[in-house]
């Protein structure tokens, strides 16, 4: 069946298991923010600015974002944005800077509850949304910023709402300026919340029907599957070439796979370890198309575990710790080439301009001898149980006793076969050197869970190294800052690594409009060595019907369908 | 009887708080909390600490269970954390599948197991009783995962007779419109516990053959045939119903994997995935239902045993 | 009408029956007696071709003119139930117990008449054999009927096509004498009325005295004697046909007096013990003196072993005080017991049980001397073993490599082991034939006037109570409606029920026999 | 002593697939404990470029792995821990299962309620559940799958067990030796478990079985033992991911050997069921 897919302009789409869309409003709020529901809810309303990487370099995409690009004072304190003239809502009103300031309103009135908040960022680095015109508004920052930086990583969050629609505080209450005052932006935001926590009612809510994006929900199930139809009213420059798109849902890969090989799905994917399958599913009409993810993938090490912490401080452990990963090896043999070696904290597929010379050409090679030397040259010995003591205290450096042994447990998540098999690898090569590595495995919420950065009096800094990357462990905004990885402090740098250098680097690479910066910060982490740099397997390995034009697949692991074709 | 009934429905009743006891601070024996896990590694310390306030776990754990017990009884299950819908209304949208596939694959099982188990307890001991009992054995140990694996390759993949999947409609309906995608989910459920039926059924009857009233039959001039069908299978049936009500949770654990590989969302799955993601109201949730289930199963069996088989009143020898 | 001519039957190398020949005529009645395993349910079942398959049988079985030994399945289904039927020994679990009464008769009729209204033949049947409500019994199910009405049930189930001969196993062994009594007229009723040949197998010589015409006698899978009833009974030829009538306790033969209870062993004051509200033991009292032994008899289900229970705390009393030795047991720890249980020695209703069947015979015997740490084991079982009888060979066998009557000498040994002050017998030979039986009871008298234990005797065979208790006690519907000395109980009933009991009682003389059932009415 | 176990091995030996079963036990045993010593293999250091390699090539008789493991001296080890969880979880379940079940049955009364509503609760509670916690909240090893699955699957020889025990403990034989005077231990450690040990005997065979599927289910489930330690099960499961590139030598020989292990552990107890069995020789 269905060896022609696309059929009458439907496309589906297989959704990979556990990741059924189950949120519609374009605030997310914690613990909503699956891609895969932004990727449906910016079809249906389009944001103020989009950057998508199918061109192959990441870049604004100024047909699927609802503004032309913003333009910067010189002291980079003032952003002017002009929403573009022709998009409307559904029921035929235009977008203005009403509709950003409702959401700017909301935003700010109601930070804490909302999904895209963090301490010193927006709002709270916008100081004041001024209103130009119908078409034209300004935010005032509190300080200089990278524009680069601040139009991916901020700007990228802003949703225009239709603030005639959706500014009320109750299903049947009238529409007013309630968004202006702190109390009425409170109810308003919790009205809507409550609205999309109906999920049996997406079908039918006239709210969510009021988008101004080129499709509209035609079907939107508790089971996860959704079908979005061209949405005729659509009046932009990004209209569908596709009628429908149907999202479907699925119990696990395996299932998914099943489904691929009968021709059930357009658009689907693979495990790498099917890759063998390629020409069986090209036969079928299929293309295999990996989809390429804007991320890293990395191992913390914990600096602020009591015993291990001190270890892991030393430069030199950590290289030789580097230099026994054999990269090309996993990317190989483990991703059947569905992964790309990654050197440092910028991602290195696809290729763009940010990216350091040190990380390109990889500083610390596969080399177990090199690794053995500078771990023996610095007083540790391989004892008869395989594994390395500190033998001279003075040479192992601060905080490290005699005896203290290089054994350390790693958390690392279960359910992917490429996983389990590249922290085997990982255990086996590092016997080599002479670290041994206790293997754990848990699903990846608890992994993240027991991975906390943390005090090292803390019960729960007991942990040593985690891995939580089988689909990259960080997707980037369009702009690879680190700040929120491997700044001080930053909640999601696990591992509490903390280098006032790296620090400085950092600052600079946000705040300053040039790519140096950027470059300085990579190439610095290249060389300290963070956590440990491990292939970025790719978003997924896509399957896609020969007849069903995708183009290229966003690494900001985004979607537009609007721009499939089928013929 | 009415005594004995209200006794034992209060023990029931004691048996499912025990187990919502357990499962709540087995859950929070979780080191590392849900809260990392499902707000994403993106998400903020301000975001962390607010979630785990609104699901009071900065409170001490036996408050947290009685604010869960009090919700419990008045019929609230809870919010899951991460899939945008209160537990109730997961669990009534898929309790009813997972129904569907079980009930049929224990029909099937049974409808098979009967005439296997008779037929070889007719035959105890010989050739075709050693043949049918290797066979059965062989389905016996054959792991759930392998079986289905083998189904859908040579069934649905290379023959394609069948669908990969197991029906996708929401409806019941729907699920029973679709009666061709339902095969190969059903067989593969029906073979976890196909052998054990039979088997139990082979010496059930065996031991009921030997009974005296077989002989009072014999001596009516009743044929062999109505002997099994009339007499011995009724007393060997009622045994085997009666231990259905215990393979509630084997049939539960076999439903997981038929979901996983037929794309089949129902209860095995929700409950696979919220353990996955520590989404605790959905864990505690289908526990709750599933321990309803088999405490009202073994109550079932209880009561049907004393109702209708006064066998077990007598001392067995 | 039926007739067995030269039946050989062997199970591998057990002869179970050999040779057997004799001839049962329309409309009469013929008992088959014999010892325990003689083979005298081996060789009836083969006349409905029920043997299993292991039986290897030779000779001819002619049933009415045909031979059964030739006919196919087909033809012997037609057979059963039609032309032969059988009323089986344990009415208990020979009826389905999931399957009604009235469905059990229903298919019975319907497997070889084609009657239209199944449910009413079967409603009269149920009359026929004396049940009252016949419509409500059969909705009924087996477990829901007393031992007696499911042993009216099956026989119902017998007569259910007019069987031109009907094969009685043992019907009534398990049922007390009034019911045994009812029984035994409606079979004569049914052989009156229909002229149906009946084969009668039974231990009770009184039973064949009461309905056979003729008797056979069975030994060791042998045919030793046959003839009319009152030939075989009165004058009998075959020396084991002297034994076995020999070995039959009759009424009237007792001896043993009583004397004034001035120190009681066991004393039982006003017990009541109820199950779910019946009260199956209703404030019974008495007392037993040292060196006494006290007759328990009634029916069966009276409440005679739970009174037994209650005096060696095996069962706690609702209501009542049980005193061992001066004693009230309920007050006592589990540790004061102990001595106390050190004193008293316990028989139970079934021989075969109270054995555990993963000891020896030795370690049985020893069991109550390892529980209370007595010295010289070996010595003394070798003594107790002695003491009943049974070679030293027996020591290490396990109880099931025992015959029936030797278990039971096991279990009297066993009880014996201490020395005891009271001994509880109870029914301590209702399981055995009444050769085996007699042996016992001759070693228990023995033992007695030697050791001069007091003893509960709980037996609801008046003959042997009578032969051995110096004071007997009656029980009726858990209440004792009478008690006293031996002689007066038994030579001169007070009570309607005591006298109705011994009425009913059957005595193995067909003439005696019949003029007391004239009498009775 | 000789009497009834002569007799039972007699019966035992009468049933071929007893035999049959107690043979292949015997092949299983020293293909993965004496294996090893005799065919060495490297199975902690992996070798990628040595993956998937098929049945004889470079020396490996049965292929390689996805990770270049010896596929025949994997299923040795692999078979060590199989075998030794199904083995001593089963031995486990079945010894907690039988004093649970006797003490409750032998008790009587509300003690046996309370221990079966523990039972019911037990039963209730799914097993998977209890897996995924344990998993979540320690490695899992061997001494914790063995103690997770025994104590998962004492539920039912528990149950079996009170009906044995409620049955023998209105045995005469029992009562007769409390009018002796004996206590509850005795009773139970003397009479009853010995009486029901054909039923415990029997019980261990399938609870092993089972519990050798367990792991077979919790290694599919990604709950097993962390590389490089291997199981059957986990082995089977890693294969099913490579089953579509033909790669049959990874699935056919762990599943086969789960398949005989938990046969012949079924035919022993089927013949062990024979043996204990007083009416057997009647029929
Ligand atoms: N199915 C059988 N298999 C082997 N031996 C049997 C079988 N049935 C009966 N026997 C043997 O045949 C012999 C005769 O048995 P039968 O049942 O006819 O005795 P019986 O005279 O009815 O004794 P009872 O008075 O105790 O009922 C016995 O030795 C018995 O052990
Ligand atoms: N454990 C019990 N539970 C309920 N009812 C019981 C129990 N034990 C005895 N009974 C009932 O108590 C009554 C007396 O029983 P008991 O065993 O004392 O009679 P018995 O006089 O010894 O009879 P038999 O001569 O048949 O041995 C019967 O109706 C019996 O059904
Ligand atoms: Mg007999
Ligand atoms: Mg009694």
């Amino acid at each position: 069946s269905g060896q022609s897919g696309g059929q009458n302009g439907t496309v589906t789409f297989a959704l990979p298991p556990n990741a059924t869309p189950n949120w519609i409003l374009p605030l997310g709020i914690p613990g909503h923010l699956a891609s895969y529901n932004s990727s449906i809810y910016q079809l249906l309303f389009v944001p103020l600015v989009a950057y998508n990487g199918s061109s192959g370099t990441v870049a604004f995409d100024e047909k699927a974002s609802s503004a032309r690009k913003p333009e910067f004072s010189a002291d980079g304190k003032t952003v002017t944005v002009t929403l573009k003239d022709n998009l409307t809502w559904a029921d035929g009103s235009k977008l203005t800077t009403r509709d950003v300031e409702f959401w700017y309103n909301l935003v700010k009135y109601n930070k804490t509850k909302w999904g895209g908040y963090a301490k010193g960022r927006m709002p709270d680095n916008m100081v004041e949304f001024k209103t130009i015109d119908e078409k034209t508004f300004q935010f005032i920052l509190d300080k200089p910023y990278n524009p680069e930086w601040f139009t991916a990583v901020q700007l990228t969050n802003v949703r225009p709402m239709p603030q005639k629609v959706f500014d009320k505080t109750s299903a049947d209450g009238a529409i007013g300026d309630h968004d202006r005052t702190e109390a009425g932006a409170q109810q308003v935001f919790d009205f809507l919340v409550a609205q999309a926590k109906d999920l049996p009612t997406y079908q039918t809510n006239p709210l969510w029907k009021a988008g101004n994006g080129p499709f509209a929900v035609e079907e939107f199930t508790t089971g996860g599957q959704v079908t979005l139809v061209k949405n005729p009213k659509y009046t932009g420059d990004d209209a569908s070439k596709v009628n429908k798109v149907v999202f479907k849902p699925f119990t696990s890969a395996d299932a998914e796979f099943n489904v691929l090989q009968t021709g059930g799905v357009d658009y689907g994917y693979l495990a790498s370890a099917n890759l063998n399958q390629r020409s069986a599913l090209e036969s079928k009409g299929y293309q295999i198309q990996p989809w390429k993810g804007w991320a890293i993938t990395y191992i913390p090490y914990n600096f602020n575990n009591p015993q291990a912490g001190p270890i892991f401080k030393q430069l030199y452990v950590r290289q030789a710790i580097q230099h026994a990963v054999d990269q090309d090896s996993i990317v190989k043999n483990i991703w059947r080439d569905m992964a790309v070696a990654g050197y440092g904290p910028v991602p290195q597929d696809p290729a763009s301009p940010l990216l350091s010379d040190t990380q390109k050409t990889n500083p610390y090679p596969f080399d177990i001898a090199k690794a053995k030397t500078l771990l023996e040259s610095h007083g540790w010995t391989t004892g008869a149980d395989g594994v390395a003591a500190c033998g001279d205290p003075s040479r192992c450096g601060e905080g490290i006793p005699a005896g203290a042994q290089l054994k350390f447990t790693l958390l690392a998540e279960s359910g992917s076969k490429e996983t389990d098999n590249m922290m085997a690898e990982l255990k086996s090569s590092l016997s080599k050197i002479g670290v041994a590595l206790e293997l754990k495995q848990a699903p990846l919420n608890t992994v993240l869970g027991n991975s906390k950065a943390c005090q090292s009096t803390a019960p729960e800094c007991s942990w040593h190294m985690s891995f939580f990357g089988t689909q990259g462990s960080w997707y980037f905004n369009a702009y690879p800052s680190g700040e929120r990885i491997f700044g001080t402090g930053a909640t999601s740098n696990l591992g509490s690594y903390s280098d006032p250098k790296a620090d400085e680097l950092i600052g600079a690479s946000t705040s300053t409009a040039d790519h140096d910066s950027i470059k300085a910060y990579g190439d610095y982490l290249t060389k300290e060595l963070p956590v440990i740099w491990l292939p970025n397997p790719v978003y997924q390995v896509s399957a896609v019907k020969k007849n069903v034009n995708i183009g290229n697949q966003d690494p900001l692991a985004a979607m537009q369908p609007q721009r499939w074709t089928v013929s | 009887m009415a005594r004995f009934l209200f006794w034992r429905v209060v023990q029931a009743v004691a048996v499912i708080f025990v187990v919502t006891v357990v499962v709540f601070f087995l859950l929070h024996q979780i080191p590392g909390g849900p809260s990392r896990g499902i707000l994403g590694i993106q998400a903020t310390e301000d975001q962390i600490q607010a979630f785990d306030r609104e699901q009071g776990f900065d409170q001490p754990l036996p408050i947290q269970y009685l604010h869960y017990l009090g919700r419990l009884l008045q019929g609230d299950l809870g919010e899951s954390f991460q899939l945008n819908q209160s537990v109730g209304e997961l669990i009534t949208d898929r309790l009813p599948k997972t129904l569907i596939l079980t009930v049929l694959s224990t029909l099937v099982a049974l409808l098979l197991a009967i005439p296997l188990g008779v037929w070889q307890a007719v035959k105890r001991n010989r050739p075709t009783d050693y043949l049918l009992s290797a066979l059965t054995l062989l389905i016996y140990s054959t792991p759930v995962f392998l079986v289905g694996f083998i189904f859908i390759i040579v069934f649905a993949i290379n023959a394609a007779w069948f669908p990969v999947q197991a029906p996708q409609a929401d409806t019941i309906g729907g699920i029973f419109a679709d009666s061709q995608a339902l095969v190969l989910p059903v067989l593969t459920g029906a073979g976890v516990v196909l052998a054990v039926f039979a088997r139990y059924l082979r010496s059930s009857v065996v031991d009921n053959l030997d009974e005296d009233y077989v002989r009072t039959a014999r001596a009516k001039g009743a044929s062999e045939k109505r002997i099994i069908a009339r007499h011995v299978f009724k007393n060997s049936l009622t045994s085997l119903v009666a231990m259905l009500g215990y393979y509630l949770p084997v049939l539960f654990s076999g439903a997981l994997v038929t979901e996983k590989l037929f794309n089949y969302p129902g209860m095995g799955l929700l409950f696979w995935n919220a353990a996955q993601t520590s989404d605790f109201p959905i864990l505690l949730g289908v526990v709750l239902v599933l321990s309803v289930a088999t405490v009202t199963g073994s109550l079932l069996a209880d009561v049907a045993q004393a109702l209708i088989d006064p066998r077990t009143r007598r001392v067995k020898t | 009408m039926l007739y067995y001519e030269h039946l050989s039957i062997t199970f591998g190398d057990v002869k179970a029956a050999n040779k057997v020949s004799f001839t049962v005529n329309p409309g009469e009645v013929v008992a088959v007696v014999g010892e325990s395993g003689s083979g005298k349910t081996v060789t009836a079942m083969s006349a409905m071709g029920l043997l299993p398959k292991r039986a290897k049988v030779t000779g001819k079985i002619m049933l009415g003119g045909r031979d059964v030994r030739h006919l196919d399945t087909k033809e012997l289904r037609e057979l059963r139930g039609n032309e032969i039927a059988m009323v089986f020994q344990e009415p208990m679990t020979a009826l389905n117990p999931v399957h009604t009464v009235g469905w059990q008769l229903i298919e019975a009729i319907e497997l070889h008449q084609d009657i239209p209204d199944a449910k009413k033949r079967a409603a009269e049947l149920l009359t026929l054999v004396g049940l009252d409500r016949p419509e409500q019994r059969l909705k009924q199910y087996p477990h829901e009927l007393s031992g007696g009405m499911r042993q009216r049930v099956m026989i119902a189930m017998a007569i259910a096509c007019d069987p031109k001969v009907i094969i009685a196993d043992e019907p009534t062994t398990a049922l007390d004498v009034t019911v045994q009594a009812e029984i035994l007229d409606l079979l004569r009723e049914l052989r009156n009325r229909l002229g149906t040949a009946i084969v009668l197998i039974t231990h009770s010589m009184g039973v064949v005295a009461d309905l056979a015409d003729r008797v056979v006698v069975m030994y060791r899978g042998e045919v030793v004697e046959q003839g009319g009833v009152e030939d075989v009974l009165l004058r009998p030829s075959h020396d084991y046909t002297n034994r076995l009538l020999k070995a039959v306790p009759r009424l009237g033969s007792g001896s043993r007096t009583a004397e004034e209870v001035t120190e009681p062993v066991l004393r039982i004051k006003n017990l009541v013990v109820s199950f779910g509200g019946q009260r199956a033991v209703d404030d019974v009292s008495f007392e037993i003196g040292k060196g006494e032994v006290l007759g328990l008899v009634g029916e069966s289900g009276s409440g005679k072993t739970t009174a037994g229970r209650c005096a060696v705390g095996l069962q706690k009393p609702t209501e009542g005080a049980v005193e061992l030795f001066g004693q009230d047991i309920a007050r006592l720890s589990t540790r004061k017991m102990r001595p106390i249980a050190a004193r008293i020695g316990m028989i139970f209703q079934d021989p075969a049980s109270s054995l555990d069947p993963r000891m020896t015979v030795a370690e049985c015997v020893a069991e109550p001397m390892v529980l209370h740490k007595a010295k010289n084991h070996k010595e003394r079982v070798a003594e107790l073993l002695d003491a009943v009888e049974l070679g030293s060979s027996t020591k290490d066998r396990y109880p099931h490599e025992l015959s029936g009557g030797q278990r039971q000498r096991v279990s009297i040994a066993r009880a014996l082991a201490l020395d005891p002050d009271l001994l509880i017998a109870d029914e301590p030979t209702s399981a055995l034939d009444v050769s085996v039986q007699a042996s016992i009871l001759e070693l228990f008298l023995d033992l007695q006037r030697r050791l001069k234990f007091s003893c509960l005797f709980i037996s609801h065979d008046l003959a042997v109570v009578d032969m051995l208790a110096n004071r007997v006690a009656v029980m009726h519907r858990g209440k004792i409606v009478e008690q006293g000395s031996r002689a007066d109980v038994f030579g001169n009933p007070q009570e309607d029920y005591t006298r109705r009991l011994l009425a009913a009682a059957p005595v193995p003389d067909p003439v005696e026999q019949r003029e007391r059932r004239v009498s009775r009415g | 002593m000789t009497g009834p176990t002569m007799r039972r091995l007699k019966v035992f030996r009468r049933n071929k697939l007893a035999v049959v079963g107690i043979s292949i036990l015997g092949l299983l045993i020293a293909f993965c404990f004496l294996g090893p010593l005799v065919y060495h293999t490297e199975q902690t250091l992996t070798s990628l470029e040595n993956s998937k390699l098929g049945p004889g090539v470079n020396g490996h008789p049965l292929g390689t792995d996805d990770l270049g493991y010896d596929l025949l001296g994997r299923l040795m080890l692999g078979g060590q821990t199989s075998l030794v969880i199904g083995l001593a979880a089963g031995v486990l379940a079945t010894m907690i299962g039988t004093l649970w079940g006797t003490i409750a049955g032998y008790a009587g009364g509300w003690v046996d309620a309370v221990m079966m509503r523990i039972v019911d609760a037990g039963i209730a509670i799914p097993a998977l559940f209890l897996l995924v916690v344990a998993a979540a909240i320690a490695t899992p090893s061997v001494s914790m799958l063995i103690l997770v699955i025994g104590l998962v699957s004492w539920l039912v020889p528990a149950r079996l067990m009170r009906a044995e025990s409620i049955a023998l403990r209105s045995r005469a034989y029992v009562e007769s030796m409390r009018v002796m005077g004996g206590g509850s231990v005795r009773a139970i450690g003397k009479h009853i478990i010995p009486n029901a040990i054909g039923t415990v005997i029997v019980n261990v065979t399938f609870q092993i079985a089972d519990a050798v599927l367990l792991v077979a289910y919790v290694s599919f489930l990604g709950l097993g033992i962390p590389p490089p330690a291997a199981n059957w099960g986990g082995t089977l499961s890693d294969g099913l991911t490579y089953a579509h590139d033909g790669a049959w030598w990874l699935i056919l020989p762990p599943g086969l050997l789960i398949v005989l292990t938990v046969c012949a552990f079924n035919f022993i107890g089927d013949g062990l069921r024979d043996a204990f069995d007083v009416k057997f020789e009647a029929r």
